[in-house]
Formats: C-alpha cells, structure tokens, sequence
C-alpha cells in the first residue's frame, strides 16, 4: 500500500462481526468497497503489533471489530482487544496519525447497519485528513 | 517444499455479474508459484466439485485458493474434499468474493475481487499442514457434590456408559432436596425422590461415592484430570476425564435484611416444613403465618418456589391463615404462574411493598406493618410465626475451590461466569460443567434439563472410539519460550500449563484438546513464541501486504 | 528480575535524529518477561519509527534482532556482528546492562537505549511489576519479615514508620501503597516475632556494595 | 533574656512552644519581626529544617537569630537533607554559639516538597538521630573519635498520637524513648479522647520525658480538608471541618484561632499533656491571639 491510498484493513472476529460483514452483504446493503476485511478468530487475537504493521503498511484506518462486551466466545477476547487498540492509538498518537483512524467495534452477529455506519465513518474520517 | 498453489473462482452460476473473472484469472496467473486458474460457476454443487476434484488429483499443488460466497458456508464442504483427496485441510485459503465483495459495493468491484484472492494467495504462501491424531483420553466422570442434582448426573452419566466416582463433603448424599416438604402438583414428595435416587445410586455398579470426602486438589487438562481427594486421613489421587460441579447452594437470614433475630416466632423455611411433616406434634396451631419475600433487591426463585409451595401446604394442612409480603413475585419458570393461582385461589392473600417491611414483636406474636402499594396504605398484620426470607448464597468452599480449578465465579460469587456462551452448564475451561444449584439461579425445572445437558457434552466428548485433535494447531516454540507464565494467566480456558521438557527447561505447553482457538495467547506473548497455524502473525501480515499492491 | 519500562518515542526519535540506518536490537530476557524489549516490542518500536519517518518524509531504514541475552558478550557478537557493519548506529531495546554491553564490544557505533531500567522486582498482576529489592548488598529481610523497608518504604527507614503515614497504615507519598513498615509489623505480629522489630537498629553500612559493585566467585 | 528550655521543662507546669518559620530567601527582617512577637510569649522557638520539603533559609541560621534576640531557640534535624557527617558538624556548631535544643525528626519525603527531583539522604532515622545526639553528648562523635570539647544538648522528638493504624508508631515511639528524651513535640492533634489514650500508653513508657500537644492552626474547612489529603500526619475529624465550615466567610481564620485556643484550654485544665507546640505555619502574627483565647 502506497502513503494516498485509502484502504481501511478490518479485523473481523469469525464468531461475530465476520458474519455481520456477511449479513449485510445478503442484504445488499452496500458500503465504502475500500474496505479489507481480514478474517481472525476472536478479537483478542489482534495485537498492537498486527495493527501498527497495518499502518505502516499504508492502511490509512484500521477497525478491529469483536463481540460485544460479555458476549466473547473467548471471556476476555473483546475488552482485551479494546485495551490493545487503546495503546495502539497512543503509539499512532505519538507518530502524529491520530484523528481516531483505528478503532475498537463491538458488534452483535445481526448488526449490519452498525457495521456500515462504522465502516462509513472510518471512510468519511479518512477522505477528510485525504483531502487535507 | 516448493509452494504450488492451484485456484478457483467461482463465479456463482454466472451471477456475480460486477467481477470480471477472466481479467482476474489473467492477472493471478501472473503470479509466481501459480500451478493454474479455474473458474466455475458452481463449486457446491456435483458438477463444480466433480471438476475441481479431477482438477487437483492432476496438478501435483500442495495449496489451494477458492474464491467464492463466504467461509461460513462452503469452509467446511471444501476441507472436507481435500482431506479426501489426502491433501491437509490446513492447506486452504478462501476469498470471500461473493457476500463480502459483489454483494456489498455498487458498480465493478474486479479490482477488490482481485485484492481478496491476492490476499488469499499470499496467506496460503504460509499455510502449514496440522495433523489430527486420536489421543487417549480418561472416560471416568468426577462429580462433586452428592446432593439431587449429583446423584441424578452419576446416574445419567453410568446410562450413557461413562463411569463416576461421587464425592460429597457430607456423611450422608441428599443435600438440599430434603429440605422441601412437597411440590405442589407432583405426587412424589421430596423425600420419597430422594430416596429413590440413593437407592438407584447404591445399586449401581458404575458409581463410587465417597461420603465426608472433599477435593483438595486438581491438575491436568480435559481427558486428563488428576484430582486428589481427601477424606479424613486417607488422600486419594485419581484420573479423570471430565468434572461436573452440583455442590449446590446454601440458604441465610442475612442481618441487614433482618433487623430481628430468627427465634420461636421468627422461622425459617425449613423449620416450617418440620412443622408441616408433624403438625400433630405442635401445642398450638399457629393460627395466622406471615412470609416475607424479595426484601434486598436481587431475589433468586428459590424463596418463591418454597414459599408459594409451603404455603399451600400450610393452607392443606394448617389452615391457617397465611399472607406473603414480597415487593416482586418472578413466576416465569415452569408452573409457578399456576402455583400463585392456586395459592390466591386458596385465600393466600399476597400484599405489594416498596420499602422494607417494619418487623417487631407484640406480646409473643410478630407484628408486621408495610406500605401496600396497591392498596395504597399502611397494612399491620399481627401473625403467629413468621417465615423469614433467606438468602440463597453459594456454598463455603466454592471461592477456594474456583481458584483451584482457575475457573470464574459470577458477580454473587456462584459458578460459571456471566457470559451468555457458557450457558446452560459450560465453564470455560473445557470438560467442566456446572449442574444445579450452584450456579445461583435455582429452578428445578431446569436443573433436570442442565443435567441431561452436561451429561451428554460430556458423552460427545469423552465416549468416542478415538477422540480426534488438531495436533499442534497453538503452539508454543519450546526455544523461544521464556516461561514468563503470561500465557498461563491470559488463557480464558484455563488450557496452557507449564511442563518440562527434555532440556529441563520449564516452558509452556497448550494442551490441544482444552484450547478453544481464540488465539489471545498468540497475540500476547511477549517473546512471539506462539504460533496460531491458520492465523499465525506472517500469515496476517501476508494478507496485510497483499492490501493495494499495484500489480 | 530486572524490570524496564520503553522510553517514550519522542525521546527515542530525538537520539536517532541525522542517523539513516540503524539496527534494533531486542533481548529474550528480563525484558521480554517485563513486556518492554521482547521480540515483539521490537517488531511495534520499528512500526513506530517507520511510520514516524515515513510521516516526515525521511527515510529511516531498520534491520530487527533479538540477543538471547544482552548482557552476555558471545551471545552479542554471534547475534549482531554482521548486522553492525550495515548500520550507523544502534538502538537496544535491552535493560542498561545490554546497552552498555553492545557498546563495549562495539565501540566504533554509537548505542542508544529504547528502554529506562527501572528496578528488581515481580509481577504483582499481568502486566504490572512492583519493586522488591534495591540490591543494598546488605541484606536484612530475615528480621523484617520477607519486606525489604530500604526500597518499599520511601524512605528507606529502619526502625519503624515515620509520622506520615496516612489513614489505613498507607504510605506519605503514595495513598495508594502500604507503609513497609505497617505490613512488617503485621507479619511479624502473626508470626508471633514482633521483638524483633522493637529491637533497635544502628545506623546501616550503605557501603556495603562498594559502587560499581564487583563480584568475584571464590574459584573465578 | 529567656530561660533555658531545659529548665523552663523542669520548673513549669504547662510548657509553651511555637514556630518561628525560616523564609525563602536571604532576607532576615520577617523573621526577626516574628521573633521579637514571640520570644517572650513562650518558653522557645522552634525553627523548621526545609519544612515540607520545601527549601528555605537554614534552620540553624533561624536559631542564631532568636539567640541574637535573646529567645531560646530549638533547632530541627531532619535526616532527609544531610548524611552523618554534616549532622555532627552542624551540631557541633550549633551547639558551640549556644543553641543546645534539638528536635530530631525523620523528615517529610522529598516527593511533597518543591524539589521533588533531589536525592534524599535518609542515611540516619529519627530513632538514629537521637542516639547520635546521646552520642556527642557523651563526648565522642559516632565513629567513636573524642571531641576536643564536648556538647550537652537537650533531645527532643516527635509523636502521631493519631496514626492509623497506632501499633507500629508506638513501636517507633518506644525506641525514641528508649534512647532517651527530654521533650516531645507531636503531630497535630485535634481529637482529645485519642490524645488521652495516646497519653496513657506514653506514661506507662516513660515518665521522664515532657509531652507538648502539637496544634496546628486551621484557616479553613477547604484548608482543613486539604491538609487532610496532603500533609502528612495530619488528621482533621470531620466534625471540625464542619465547624469551619459553618462559619461565615472570611471568618474562618478567627474560628480557627478560637478552636487552637479552645484546644489548648482543654489540654491545660484537663492535664493532659505538660504543655503545647503552637504550630501556625505561616501565620506567626496570630499566634499571641492563640494565646489569648487559650488565657495563656
């Protein structure tokens, strides 16, 4: 991925927000195609590391979408992913990428229209610093 | 060994109309290490599958890349078509060009639709085969605790052929159960349930019970539990394939919720059911009960169960009259609707509070005096005995033996924690189920369906010929191991331990059976000695890459 | 186990400032149980400082490796002698003994460290170590009850708590932390060996270790 | 000209000391201004080492003051700012231009001062302190060398009768007295029941030493609560803030001179303690208004 490229890299937990990206797309319910979505077992499976290396790699955001909170398959997956992205955005902060280019979603199997907002709004927030 | 990746596309009966396959076929053949590129138009069908078959027994690849609808629905069938075809499952990498891409964008989406099988194909460049190996595993059952819902398990558990060893900190099994006069509408009372159980258990060949015996200790994994048992002097260490917890609860008159000490008039359920059993023995018949009900907010269906049943009892039996205070009645399990009809029926007569009743005593008699809500003023009843509300705790021994076992409690301090996938009677480490009372929210109807429900996962789990594992799949590099015990604590299943290996060196080991493939170890470890085969670091990172190359 | 905690990136940048390429060296030891220069930190601290460069339009070209143990010089030289001659300058993400270790064997390079030592200590949660011992040379623990006053009390006070101690038997400075003191006498109590805390103290030989420390074996 | 604090100890029945508190800054008009109020109102001055860690003009400079002005000075000793040799030559010092009371104190923590980057010494404790006192006074200094001309000074040490939990000062405590004391100065106090109970537990230690009840005076419910927070060893009851509280704006400072005042009433009819520490941090001018309303 080259600097100008717009592509959001989305980690999607199989157990729950894998199947939301499915459900809205029976639905033909359509959002941001720069969207690529990396299927991971659970949330807790990303780490700093996988996300600062999506950066670097020239994703412009990255989402990192899990059950939500108490519904993790895995207990603890989801709200250790929410801390990770946590200091993953410091880490971003300090490189001067800030502006809330990765986040931490936490989505029930069957909420696409969450899913398209959030995906719409990591578009949006990156088309915006883009035109900057 | 030289890396041969064959594709397919499937273009979905030619309905995929805003992929341009051939363009894609042209561009991936471009690759390197690309043995070919076949499209169809339907992999799931006899057809699609009888061409890929043929397709792969011909080329020599040792990958294989699908573009097609979603992993959720053809993940499974294709994995399937390659261990027949004696190529390892693990060796497959899926694009979901169909839901995730042509159904989801407006307008030509080749050029995603090429991204996401140049991100396949990178990641299967790193695919590794996992092997799957049938590995021993112990078929006895540890059940602790010998109350209903335990005994009821050890008998289940020896109908589906599992053996069990029944271990109860009691001299005497039985637990709770006695302690309940009737239930309305059932013919067997309690006690004759009872001893019908302990008359089942005796005579069974599969079941060992040890009375006054406690579990001190437990190691190991599913399929190899090691539990020390300790009964008065003697220690016993025995194996185990599976555990199931029915140690049940414990009932208390909490202090703050009553201001009044329990005494002649002030009496507990279970002193009101020896009332019931003997009415011929008391000098006087109380000629009016009261109960309070649900005084701390939170209430379990416990005290309504007993309550609404004894005081049907009281109204058979006594005939006294009989009013229960509550500030909210949850009738929505199994017949207690129709229990409270009865009741009412029968002349119970149910009064409504919001603030905690005043309790007082008045020349021997208890005086109650609350705020009807309904009503909407101040009611006072003067009742011979009063039958306090007791709180269902969870039993001494439950926190230590949680920490033993590294198993979690929820908010009350009961077994198994809050989270919606371990219901009905799962912990999270795998082979240790909860049954019954001990698990905080009591209710009879279900407790019989909690027990045929852990004992048949562990009947899946532990009765086939060969229980098959994904060897290896999590694993821990011995060499990059440094032992900082980080894994151990992260696991949410409880499935990684430290052992010696050859070098005596201390190093973590996954064990494959207990671990869920959540992957958060892998994430975690600071040493990066983990390795997750499918969603291992290089592998993500290859799909990363693959993300708006330029051709 | 020595505890360390990464030097925030500001910092780092301002040391690597005018060098273009540089190698990045991480430790499998106490850094790595301590989370701060694992193989992993390595892989997020070199992310970080490529996209810091890249953000600023010069190039910053980093080579990645892991010593099994900084401190040890054959392990040094056999994991970095090739990748040194590569770069200007080298960043250890190893505790101070690393650092200076790497800068000893290789003197022509400028070694800059990633990391802040920050004590001995042990995990008290996941993730969250707290000092134990301040290396006195000089140890009392045996009449302490196992709590070392001369680092977990503030003041390094040896016969009994000052008159700061706050509500709850907690620490002047921190309302958070236990008064060293208050938790010795509680063992001690329950030991049933309070005496020896009663017992006055002579002022400690804080030369017991004469600084920088050496330690030679018997049959070195 | 005053009379030495150590009779004054022997021959009152109810000792009186306060602060003279050093400035930040070279210049000695304020405090002399604060000692000439003073000297003849108590039976000493005692002159806070860096109090709160917080640098001033020296304590032992402080005390050649009130010598100049004929008051009698008590000289402070923290452990925190100076290691074992520059005690023993402070002392030495000292004690050769007349100043020959000394209180011997640990020392608040760096952290609360407004230095909070310096290396804190804490080579001796308060407990070490003292010994080291008793040291000199026998002649040798605490390497076991003679002095070419001896000292005599009289001790003084510190006390929380309101710590939280109180076993382990007492402990602290017991070794104070076991080393020997002439006086001791405590924290503030404002709870006289726990004061009495502290009392008890000191008469069965010691009957030598003489107790001066430490009174802070409060400005302030905010203050009060403040101080509660951060100043350590300082414990306002709750009762008392509201009391503050209460009083109508701006008066807060004269509620508290009435409370100090109505404090040390207590103390002295009630024989609780042989006398009090008025300690006005900063507001030395009110202290002969504590006084009054104390009918000293």
């Amino acid at each position: 991925m080259n600097r100008e490229d717009n592509k959001i890299v989305a980690f999607c937990c199989e157990h729950s927000a894998y199947q939301v990206a499915d459900k809205a797309g029976r639905m033909r319910l359509h959002y941001p195609d720069n969207v690529r979505i990396i299927r991971v077992p659970c949330a807790g499976r990303v780490d700093v590391q996988h996300i600062l290396k999506a950066f670097e790699k020239g994703a412009a955001g990255v989402l990192v979408m899990g059950c939500q909170e108490g519904a993790c398959q895995h207990l603890t997956g989801n709200t250790r992913a929410k801390k990770r992205v946590k200091y993953a955005e410091d880490l971003l902060k300090e490189v001067g990428i800030d502006g809330g280019r990765v986040k931490m979603v936490n989505l029930a199997p069957d909420m696409a229209q969450r899913f398209i907002r959030e995906v719409k709004e990591m578009a949006e927030k990156i088309e915006g610093e883009m035109r900057r | 060994m030289q890396v041969r990746i064959g594709i397919f596309l499937c273009d979905c009966g030619e309905s995929l109309k805003n992929i341009d396959f051939s363009r894609i076929r042209g561009d991936l053949q471009r690759l390197e290490d690309i043995a070919f590129v076949d499209i169809s138009h339907n992999l799931c069908l006899e057809e699609g599958v009888k061409a890929m078959t043929s397709r792969i027994l011909a080329e020599n690849i040792n990958r294989v890349v699908i573009g097609a609808c979603s992993p959720e629905l053809c993940e499974h069938s294709f994995s399937r078509l390659l261990k027949g075809l004696r190529l390892n499952p693990s060796l497959l990498s899926l694009a979901n060009i169909r839901e995730q891409c042509s159904w989801a964008h407006e307008g030509d989406v080749t050029g995603k639709a090429l991204e996401l099988m140049r991100m396949a194909v990178n990641k299967a460049r790193f695919l590794q085969p996992v092997e799957k190996k049938d590995i021993p595993v112990n078929k006895e059952v540890l059940v602790v605790g010998g109350g209903f819902s335990g005994m009821r398990s050890a008998l289940e558990l020896s109908r589906l052929g599992l053996r069990t060893t029944l271990v109860e900190r009691e001299s005497v099994s039985g637990g709770k159960l006695g302690e309940f006069e009737s239930f309305h509408g059932i013919e067997t009372t309690p006690e004759e349930m009872l001893s019908s159980t302990r008359k089942a258990v005796k005579e069974n060949a599969d079941i060992k019970v040890l009375t006054s015996a406690e579990v001190t200790r437990v190691e190991g994994q599913v399929g190899d539990f090691t539990a020390s048992i300790g009964r008065g002097e003697e220690k016993v260490s025995q194996s185990f394939g599976a555990i199931i917890f029915a140690t049940g609860y414990m009932t208390k008159i909490l202090p703050q919720d009553f201001q009044l000490k329990p005494d002649v008039n002030i009496i507990s359920q279970r002193k009101l059911v020896e009332m019931l059993q003997a009415p011929g023995k008391l000098e006087r018949r109380p000629g009016t009960i009261g109960f309070v009900l649900d005084v701390s907010d939170e209430n379990s269906r416990l005290p309504i169960l007993s309550t609404l049943n004894n005081a049907l009892a009281v109204k058979e039996r006594l005939g006294s009259e009989v009013y229960v205070f509550c500030k909210s009645l949850k009738v929505d399990s199994e017949g207690v609707e129709k229990l409270y009809r009865e009741a009412r029926e029968r002349g119970v007569v149910f009064l409504k509070f919001e603030e905690k009743p005043r309790i007082s005593k008045e020349d021997g008699r208890v005086k109650v005096e609350a705020r009807d809500v309904l009503l909407g003023e101040e009611v006072t009843l003067l009742c011979d005995s009063l039958v306090a509300e007791e709180k269902v705790l969870p039993p001494e021994g439950t926190e230590a033996l949680s920490s033993l076992l590294n198993i979690g409690t929820d908010s009350a301090g009961f077994y198994q924690d809050e989270n919606v996938h371990l219901y009905p009677v799962a912990s999270e480490r795998k082979g240790i189920f909860f049954v019954g009372g001990c698990k905080g929210d009591l209710d009879f109807t279900r407790t019989l369906a909690d027990i045929s429900s852990a004992t048949m996962s562990i009947y899946k789990l532990l009765s086939p010929e060969k229980v098959i594992v994904e060897v290896e799949k999590v694993k821990v590099e011995p060499e990059k191991c440094r032992a900082c015990l980080t894994c151990v604590r992260v696991c949410p299943h409880g499935a990684i331990q430290m052992v010696r290996v050859d070098t005596e060196k201390e190093v973590a080991k996954i064990y494959d059976l207990a671990c869920d493939g959540c992957g958060i170890c892998a994430a975690i470890c600071p040493a990066k000695a983990i390795r997750f085969e499918g969603y291992a670091d290089e592998q993500i990172l290859a799909e990363v890459e693959a993300i708006g190359e330029s051709l | 186990m020595i505890i360390a905690e990464r030097k925030p990136l500001e910092e780092i940048k301002s040391m690597l400032s005018g060098y273009k390429k540089i190698l990045l060296v991480g430790c499998r030891t106490c850094v790595t149980i301590c989370w701060a220069g694992g193989e992993k930190e390595v892989g997020i601290l070199s992310s970080q400082l490529k996209l810091a460069s890249s953000g600023e339009g010069n190039e910053l070209s980093i080579l990645e490796a892991t010593v099994e143990r900084q401190c040890e010089k054959e392990m040094v030289i056999e994991e970095l002698r090739d990748k040194v001659q590569e770069v200007e300058a080298i960043l250890s993400m190893g505790c101070g003994v690393g650092v200076q270790t790497i800068a000893e064997i290789f003197e022509e390079k400028p070694v800059f460290p990633a990391l802040n030592t920050t004590f001995i200590g042990m995990p008290e949660a996941e993730g969250v170590w707290v000092e134990k011992c301040g290396t006195c040379g000089d140890c009392m623990l045996y009449w302490t009850g196992g709590i070392c006053p001369v680092v977990r009390c503030a003041k390094g006070l040896l016969n009994g708590p000052c008159g700061g101690t706050r509500k709850g038997g907690k620490c002047e400075i921190d309302p958070e932390k236990d008064c060293a003191w208050v938790l010795i006498y509680r063992r001690l109590e329950k030991q049933g060996r309070l005496d020896l805390m009663r017992k006055y103290y002579e002022p400690k030989n804080y030369r017991a270790v004469k600084r920088p420390g050496r330690v030679e074996a018997a049959t070195a | 000209m005053a009379i030495h604090f150590r009779e004054a100890l022997k021959t009152k029945d109810f000792t009186v000391t306060t602060e003279a508190g050093p400035v930040k800054g070279a210049s000695t008009e304020k405090m002399q201004g604060h000692i000439e109020l003073l000297k003849d109102r108590v039976d000493a001055l005692n002159v806070t080492d860096n109090q709160s860690s917080v640098m001033r003009y020296p304590s032992l400079g402080t005390c050649l003051l009130v010598k100049e002005h004929g008051g009698e000075p008590i000289l402070q000793i923290t452990c925190r700012d100076r290691n074992r040799l520059a005690i023993q030559a402070d002392l030495l010092f000292a004690y050769s231009r007349g100043v020959d009371n000394v209180l011997c104190l640990t020392g608040d923590s760096i952290d609360v001062g407004d230095h909070k980057e310096a290396k804190p010494v804490f080579d001796l404790d308060s407990a070490q302190l003292i010994h080291l006192v008793h040291t000199l006074n026998s002649g040798k200094d605490m390497a076991g060398n003679e002095l070419d001309g001896g000292v005599d000074f009289c001790i003084g040490a510190s006390a929380t009768p309101s710590a939280d939990p109180i076993e382990p000062q007492l402990v602290k405590f017991q070794k104070k007295l076991d080393a020997g004391v002439d006086f001791i100065q405590t924290q503030a106090v404002y709870d006289l029941e726990e004061l009495k109970r502290f009392m008890e537990r000191t008469r069965k230690m010691d009957e030598k030493a003489k107790i001066l009840a430490g009174i802070v005076l409060l400005v302030g419910a905010k203050m009060a609560a403040f101080m509660n927070e951060n100043v350590p060893g300082i414990f306002v009851p709750q009762y008392l803030i509201d009391e503050l509280a209460q009083a109508p704006k701006g008066t807060g400072l004269s509620k508290g001179i009435e409370i100090a005042g109505r404090l040390i009433r207590q103390i002295r009819e009630e024989r609780i303690c042989d006398g009090v520490h008025i300690m006005a941090i900063g507001r030395e001018e009110r202290v002969p208004e504590i006084l009054e309303a104390a009918g000293l």
